[in-house]
């Protein structure tokens, strides 16, 4: 099948004959138009300006800025941030503002841009995110929000009501409710089947679904004999768990009716392509910005020369094309 | 890109680098570092840059310097590079050490690889014609070795002090600064563990000595977009700031120092 | 606490003095002792004359063998491997003989050994479990089993029953009814709570439970446009996983009575230190023996190095002493 | 340890690779391999080795010749180590061709990469004073030449075979080996992809024509532990065989060919 596609496209492609454009479809209202597949990972780039140093991050599809909860965090003690093979563990603890300084501070900011803006949201508590939906609707910098049920950094929360597919329909129906914008909601991939999880967001009426948040994981200082994270535990992110996050989005393709922003992992254009062939729509950049902050523009680069290579005009044709 | 033009150790596992850049998005200055991609081309392992202070600048031969002390799999892996190699490196990142303004008689403390930075700031103090008293210590003499030549080509008024044999003083830096300090100096930078900080900001905040800092975080990007470095401060407005953007280099008082 | 440790035992040790043996205690019937920590993953070092070709395996603490079941089987259909970062993904199958073959042709092999022997079962139904432990009961080749509660490779199979801790305690406590020698049972991490299926298999009367298994993973051939792997799905093993091993372990040890088996990742001394200070008191090795046949060896040297470097006379000391 | 003696660009993406080494476990043999860690010292990236046919043996001068394509990560980390590199190599591993009572007139079918392991053993059978008929293509020219340069040496009858130009004929080897097939030959070994494999496998069952075939199958450990390789074959005794320990050479009419 996906064969087939490659043979029958032979058209001598150019450049600019490309079309990298994605929609995130809406049951709702509004689609969520992407200029490129590639939406910056909550937490790992800042607020924007940060990389707007390095860029114009314009040329990216989305920014999603860093999570935030109802009061301001300071986050957790450092160290915060360990390093494993191909991989990173971060228990940064939702650091920020609150969500009264996010809309006096940081979303005027935001103004500047011309990318679609999401904000990422984390509560304790069901309250909290119907909170969070209500300060947040009707703000026109924001083209959606992007619902986290996955952080596995604050104790007693947000992992709880990731992994059971009744909270997680509970909330997103209660945000649904409130919030008129585009939602995705967050999934953790610490649970035993993603599918319960995401088809609850669906019923729910989230309008996507991301995956994964980072694994639940942990390192030991082995000279210190004690955890490397103050926190103890912490998130995997990286080049380690893309297997996995491919794995589930492949797997939650099949059986969902609404895009999934797929993310973990992601260096290369070839990761991004990897994602969209497994069932992903659009695809999160996280810890790599970390380490290259102009991946994004490089990643762009190579998806189309990925294109050329194999004469795929519309990136659209080939989203789950390896089912 | 930027190619290695040396890299060579100079005391028991120091490693002196330096680089050879075509183009800087900015100059550089004291108390700011790069950070540096350590894998092998084509490889990912290991995954994050390392940060490195800058221990000096030459802009007339477009050399960055940089000295460092193998303490892990990704400075083992730096100090096998050979010259010729090219390096990915990151910056100048940072808020450096401020130059201006500070009075004439100055007080440089620095403590194991905490010396690197004050090199170069040395240099731009001795440039402006202060009067800089350097304290630097470390484990031994061999680890000294290195930085007390260099210091002594800008002819700066140096003690040395080392745990295990008699220097100026045996003990640390943070000992020979308190040994030698007689009248308050006009303005203080320091930089070494954490430990070292602490009581070089308690001595200073009793005696009221005014001066900076420059702490080693754990970072993850350098960039300021993680919140992996973040430090609380006694800042009321901005109680967390990031140690790579808002710092290295804070001033006295300014951090909540935990060692 | 672990810090004081390290300080008080300054005694200035030599090699010889250096104690590495390790029990694995159970609280049914004889422990199980091992010369050192390091014992074989299944499936990663076969059936022990590949790797006795490069070393005496006799040196290692155990042996497990490769998964058997009920009836003989061929495995998947090849490509049955690929790498990832750090990792590899892996989808053999269960090809193996079965357990009458096993008994026939492979354990008579293994007595020219001196290492305690473990078998590792896998069943596709609690008859099958069942079976194999009968078939294996009164084995005096044999130290043990390993029930494999979590290959994630057959289908409507093993997955299921490790992530239900019902199912693990009644699969559990039939075995453990019928075969009297040492039961380690092997956990899934692909679970929401890894800590309820270890304490369901503990209640049963498993005398350790050994973590983890593989992480479910794809990789995608993007040239191909299809899953790398004939099977699509296989499991994730490597340093990639070792964060999340090390979690489980950790998390296990404090709820848990019995010994655990740490697995996932270990390539190094380092690593197999990394799992004990958890709380593992054995550590598995699997990819590694693949990388580098004497892997072992070299392990149980950086162990060594590593109790001299800290002046730790016992092994046994450091067990958990990262909490 | 290995170390590189040359590791030159031959081909469009062809490297010819001569290490030295110390000590051999054993003497490899035509249709064995050696498992390759392409990764750079302190990196486990990537992290399983690859495996290579021995091009060539010399015991005297203590070196081992591979040749291999650019294809992937791996390889083309490997093309980038230098002469004077030590490599971590594992072998010989491997079932190699049998070289007794095969008869004198011996026919060498070989494609693309396939080409590399018939060296070798081209070698072995001309100083057994076997008859010897090489047939070998690829895609073009460019590809073969390194491969002429040696087979001439050996002053056997070769043939050549190209998709883009017309050598002997113009082709695969394949087509090269039925076009000049004129008698049954007493023996033929035959290494490429599983496609012509399974192509020439047929003709010589059909024709009656014994001999053995080498197969690449993706490989996990290379030593027969992880049954990754398995084949499925035509033995009642042992349906799956491991393409690392009974393999990478079997009998024609063995293994279920799936190309
Ligand atoms: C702003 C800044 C400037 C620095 N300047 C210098 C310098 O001029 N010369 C020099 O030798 N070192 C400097 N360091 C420390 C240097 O970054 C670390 O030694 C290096 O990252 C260790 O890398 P590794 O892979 O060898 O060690 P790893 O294997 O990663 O770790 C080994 C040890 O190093 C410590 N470490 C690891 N990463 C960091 C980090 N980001 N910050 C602090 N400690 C770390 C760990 O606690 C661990 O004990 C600086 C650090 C910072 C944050
Ligand atoms: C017994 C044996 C002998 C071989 N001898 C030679 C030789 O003499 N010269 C030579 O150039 N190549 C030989 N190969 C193939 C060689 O091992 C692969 O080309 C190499 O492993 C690719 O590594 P990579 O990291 O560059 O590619 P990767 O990035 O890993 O993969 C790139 C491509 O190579 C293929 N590939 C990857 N690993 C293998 C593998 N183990 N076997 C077959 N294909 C693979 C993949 O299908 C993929 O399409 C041999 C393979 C086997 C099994
Ligand atoms: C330092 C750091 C901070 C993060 N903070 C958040 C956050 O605030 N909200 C959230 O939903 N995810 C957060 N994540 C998870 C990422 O958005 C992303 O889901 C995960 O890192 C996997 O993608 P990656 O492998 O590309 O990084 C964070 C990840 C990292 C590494
Ligand atoms: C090729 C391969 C085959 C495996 N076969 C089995 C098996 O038969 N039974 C089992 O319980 N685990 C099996 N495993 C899982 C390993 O025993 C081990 O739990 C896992 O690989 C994690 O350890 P590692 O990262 O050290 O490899 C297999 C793993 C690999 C890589
Ligand atoms: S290291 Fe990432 S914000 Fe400072
Ligand atoms: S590659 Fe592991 S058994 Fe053959």
């Amino acid at each position: 099948m996906a064969n087939n596609k490659i043979t029958i496209t032979k058209i001598n492609l150019e450049k600019k004959d490309l079309n990298l454009r994605m929609t995130m479809k809406s049951k709702n209202n509004e689609d969520l138009k992407l200029k490129n597949p590639l939406v910056t990972a909550s937490g790992t780039c800042g607020n924007g300006k940060e990389l707007a140093n390095f860029f114009d991050i314009n040329q990216l599809g989305a920014f999603t800025t860093k999570g935030i909860t109802v009061k301001a965090q300071n986050g957790n003690e450092t160290p915060r941030i360990a390093e494993t093979s191909a991989g990173i563990i971060n228990s940064i603890g939702l650091e920020n503002p609150g969500v009264d300084n996010f809309i006096s501070d940081i979303l005027p900011e935001t103004k500047t841009y011309t990318l679609p803006i999401l904000a990422n949201i984390s509560g304790y508590s069901q309250q909290d995110f119907i909170i969070l939906a209500e300060k947040l609707e009707g703000r026109s910098e924001l083209a959606g929000i992007e619902v986290n049920l996955s952080c596995p950094n604050i104790k007693g929360g947000g992992m709880i009501f990731g992994t059971d597919p009744e909270k997680v329909y509970e909330i997103t129906k209660k945000v649904r409710e409130i919030y008129s914008g585009y939602i995705i909601v967050k999934l953790t991939p610490n649970i035993t089947d993603i599918t319960e999880t995401a088809l609850a967001a669906e019923e729910a009426g989230a309008d996507s679904v991301a995956m994964i948040n980072t694994l639940s994981a942990m390192k030991i200082d082995i000279d210190q004999q004690k955890p490397m994270l103050a926190n103890t535990y912490g998130g995997l992110s990286g080049p380690a768990v893309r297997p996995v996050a491919v794995k589930m989005v492949y797997q939650c393709y099949k059986k969902l009716n609404i895009p999934i922003l797929g993310l973990g992992g992601v260096r290369s254009g070839s990761d991004v392509i990897e994602f969209i062939l497994a069932g992903a729509t659009a695809v999160g950049i996280g810890t790599i910005n970390m380490i290259d902050p102009k991946a994004g523009l490089r990643i762009i680069a190579e998806i189309k020369e990925y294109m050329l290579r194999h004469q795929i005009k519309d990136l659209n044709s080939i989203i789950g094309a390896a089912h | 890109m930027f190619k290695i033009i040396k890299n060579k150790k100079v005391g028991p596992n120091i490693f002196h680098l330096v680089l050879n850049y075509a183009q800087l998005p900015e100059s550089p200055e004291p108390g700011q570092f790069f950070n540096i991609k350590v894998s092998h081309r084509g490889s990912d392992d290991p995954l994050l840059r390392r940060p490195f202070s800058i221990f000096d600048f030459n802009a007339a031969d477009k050399e960055i310097e940089f000295v460092y002390k193998v303490v892990g799999k990704g400075t083992k892996i730096l100090s096998e590079f050979e010259t010729g190699t090219e390096l990915d490196i990151l910056g100048p990142l940072g808020n450096p050490f401020s130059l201006n303004e500070n009075g004439e008689d100055i007080h440089l403390i620095g403590g194991g690889m905490g010396i690197a930075p004050l090199f170069y700031l040395a240099k731009k103090l001795k440039k402006r014609n202060k009067k800089i008293n350097i304290y630097i210590g470390a484990a031994n003499k061999a680890e000294l070795n290195f930085f007390e030549n260099k210091f002594n080509e800008l002819k700066a008024n140096l003690y040395l002090a080392s745990m295990e044999e008699k220097l100026t003083i045996k003990g640390t830096a943070l000992d020979l600064w308190l040994d030698k300090l007689q009248h308050n100096p006009d303005f203080i930078y320091s930089c070494g563990p954490e430990k070292m900080l602490t009581a070089v900001e308690k001595k200073a905040l009793k005696k009221n000595i005014v001066g900076e800092i420059s702490i080693e975080k754990r970072m993850g990007c350098g960039i300021g977009v993680c919140l992996s470095c973040s430090c609380e401060t006694t800042d009321k407005n901005q109680k967390n700031k990031r140690a790579c953007v808002e710092g290295p280099v804070f001033e006295i008082g300014e951090v909540v120092l935990g060692g």
